[in-house]
């Protein structure tokens, strides 16, 4: 049995399941690890939705300009062929599909696709959504990154979501620590197992996980 | 990923998988913006019971007005068929032979906007009491009244644009611009002729009109 | 008694009460003379829907450009601080209200404004709208520029308008070869009138116009 | 007609006729396209009981912050309130002295856009089955679930630009340009602060990212 996966494995997965030339936004937190993984120069672009096209990898020294930062409001470099574009442009582009892939971080994710990541629920936080529900209609696939199970031990893959959702039925795809799901219409795939069995996993996270 | 098409007979190649059946903006307001040589290429191709996007339904013999005269577009949806020099559309449609939808212009561009948008209706302040809203949901909002509109979306858009990049971002030349932006967002794939392709980064980031991700194939004229 | 006016005079009268700095649309046929009394290079800006602010006159010469039309796909100049734009935000623009002046041609308005200048109902007419219904709602002030009396003597000053409509509660002045009328709520308000007096005019257009 | 200011205080006197209870319209994402020195004229006008549409709801103690510390801003409407820095809006927020309304940042922008374009309302993809669509119309539309949301309009917008030529034709900087072209149009007055100013025929037609129709008065700074 291989090991569980590290953030960085993680990241570097999803990246390899990235067709080149594909149209990707990765969300703020734990997904921009998958940028390390990717090609930016010739092969994927990347969109960040506050408006650019062909946006790059952090900026250094020299090269930070506060005019040019991605949704997580980190200074970016730009790569041959970005375009820049208005808010409303930016998110049309989104919520029209036009995006092949949007990678998100997530609480929790349900057997049918839905997702929660943008509020804990509790009674006091402040609601703060941002772009996650547009992101989470806003592309052909929509995959998680996430841990499979919170630090409680509870499994973050369910079978209704208990947090305030994001989207519905939207995500295609979840990429954890232990193991690769897809959502299909027949119920959760489980593509590949790290660090624990099918049948460990099916115990852990009280799934009818398929083979 | 944007194929850029190069070779003698591009314009063919463009468009060789557009199907039966299939509905295609075509760019263009008058003369400028009319990507004349693949709809030259689709009348060739062959497809047919089209339905076709225009602002208009073709002048004099050539470019829409030839497709049209093929018999192989079953409808057409635009803001203003009848023209001076339309005849090929005005025999065809005097003889029950093309369906017609006219559209208010600004409601046939915002439609199509509301495609590419992911918008799945609005209420529109035009044509609210006439005859095109006829049969239309209408609703008052704030003290004024709407007609409901929904989208147009193209399973092909031919559009022309003046230079691409190599991974296909646009910019247009004057009022050629029109529609072109509008459709590259409303259609599942979409064609852009053009007459110059330069090396991606030699546009400016800034000033690129259509998005790469926009657009399906360049074929440089 | 002065003479009914010219299409030029007509013209010339809308052109003085188009205010410095306005922004105008000119629709196509008549009110495109208006243009000739605007002062296009520091005054007021036109715009075409076909996508462009800063419209000039037409083109001649080596000036001609097919790239460069008009609404009525004449060719045009450019004037300093021009600027393109794609249809659906010039519609945008127009529809959002921010035009201060659309000049239309009619077949007739009614005395509450109502405007019917795209189709005469014929039959067997082929309906083509173009942007007519976009330009009725879609500027501060819409002004129609129209003879108002038809060939057959009737007056296209009207109480309703048995044309097929363009818009409704539209139009907020008339400028006619016999007088210039204002639509407001207590009714229609003859501004002046040219060639007619106010009872012959309350004589053939058949309507209560006020003073 | 845009006004160019360009003297001491011209961002006070830009933003010295806001009334009290205006809705107010700042564009920025971060620091990216913040109208700082607007925002801190319009504290220094003291004008009560303004509503302010921002996607965040301040940062640190300066912009934005500033302004609502002074408590003269009864409603926030943005997408992202809480940061880590948020620390202004926050005890404003737990203790009652402010309203929000969160909307999602897709939204936000369409909505502000549905203003500018004369949309009465528009079915929206975003947030159908979550909190924030709750008590909100929804319609099934070709098999997909969409939410009924309305403009957002602006009395006033403030926004930073980077070029204005004299006519108040805008183009912006990179990432900076997020919310200003579309607040440009959804307010009733727009004020633009720009850090160069041209003469008008400087900017490039084809580039001109906001026209000089949408902006009343530029600032320069």
């Amino acid at each position: 049995m291989s090991d569980a996966l590290s953030k960085d494995q993680i990241a570097k997965l999803i990246a390899d399941d990235i067709p080149q030339g594909a149209f990707v936004n990765l969300g703020i937190g734990q997904p921009t690890l998958v940028a390390d993984h990717l090609d930016l120069e010739r092969g994927v672009v990347l969109h960040t939705e506050n408006g650019m096209l062909g946006m790059g990898r952090a900026a250094v020294g020299d090269e930070i300009d506060e005019d040019l930062i991605n949704a997580g409001k980190i200074p970016v470099v730009e790569t041959p062929g970005a375009s820049y574009f208005h808010h409303a442009d930016s998110f049309a582009m989104m919520r029209g599909g036009h995006l092949d892939v949007c990678v998100l971080g997530a609480f929790q994710v349900s057997v049918r696709g839905d997702l929660a990541n943008w509020h804990t629920g509790a009674p006091d936080a402040i609601p703060a959504v941002g772009g996650a529900m547009d992101l989470a209609i806003g592309a052909k696939d929509v995959l998680v990154m996430m841990t499979l199970f919170a630090k409680d031990g509870s499994s973050k893959l369910v079978e209704d979501c208990t947090y305030p959702l994001t989207g519905l039925a939207c995500v295609s795809r979840v990429y954890t620590d232990h193991g690769v799901f897809k959502i299909t219409d027949e119920g959760v795939r489980l593509r590949e197992a790290y660090g624990a069995t099918m049948d460990e996993l099916r115990e852990r996270t009280g799934l009818d996980l398929l083979d | 990923m944007t194929d850029v098409l190069e070779a003698d007979g591009a314009a063919d190649e463009a468009v060789a998988d557009v199907p039966d059946g299939a509905t295609v903006l075509i760019g263009g307001f008058g003369a400028a913006g009319q990507p004349i040589e693949l709809i030259d290429a689709l009348r060739r191709h062959g497809a047919t019971d089209l339905t076709v996007v225009n602002n208009n339904a073709g002048n004099g013999d050539t470019g829409l007005a030839a497709l049209l005269k093929t018999g192989h577009v079953r409808k057409i949806i635009c803001s203003f068929p009848r023209q001076s020099d339309s005849w090929v559309f005005d025999d065809l449609y005097r003889s029950g032979r093309i369906e017609l939808e006219v559209v208010p212009q600004g409601n046939l561009a915002e439609r199509m906007r509301a495609a590419g948008a992911g918008i799945g209706a609005f209420f529109s302040p035009t044509g609210v009491g006439t005859p095109l809203a006829e049969g239309k949901e209408e609703r008052t909002i704030e003290g004024r009244d709407y007609v409901l509109e929904y989208p147009i979306r193209g399973d092909y858009a031919l559009i022309k644009a003046h230079t691409a990049d190599r991974m296909g971002n646009l910019v247009y030349r004057k009022t050629a611009r029109n529609f072109g932006p509008v459709m590259a967002t409303a259609a599942t794939t979409t064609i852009a002729q053009v007459v110059d392709v330069v090396e991606t980064g030699a546009l400016d980031p800034e000033n690129v009109v259509t998005p790469s991700i926009f657009v399906d194939k360049v074929v440089l004229l």
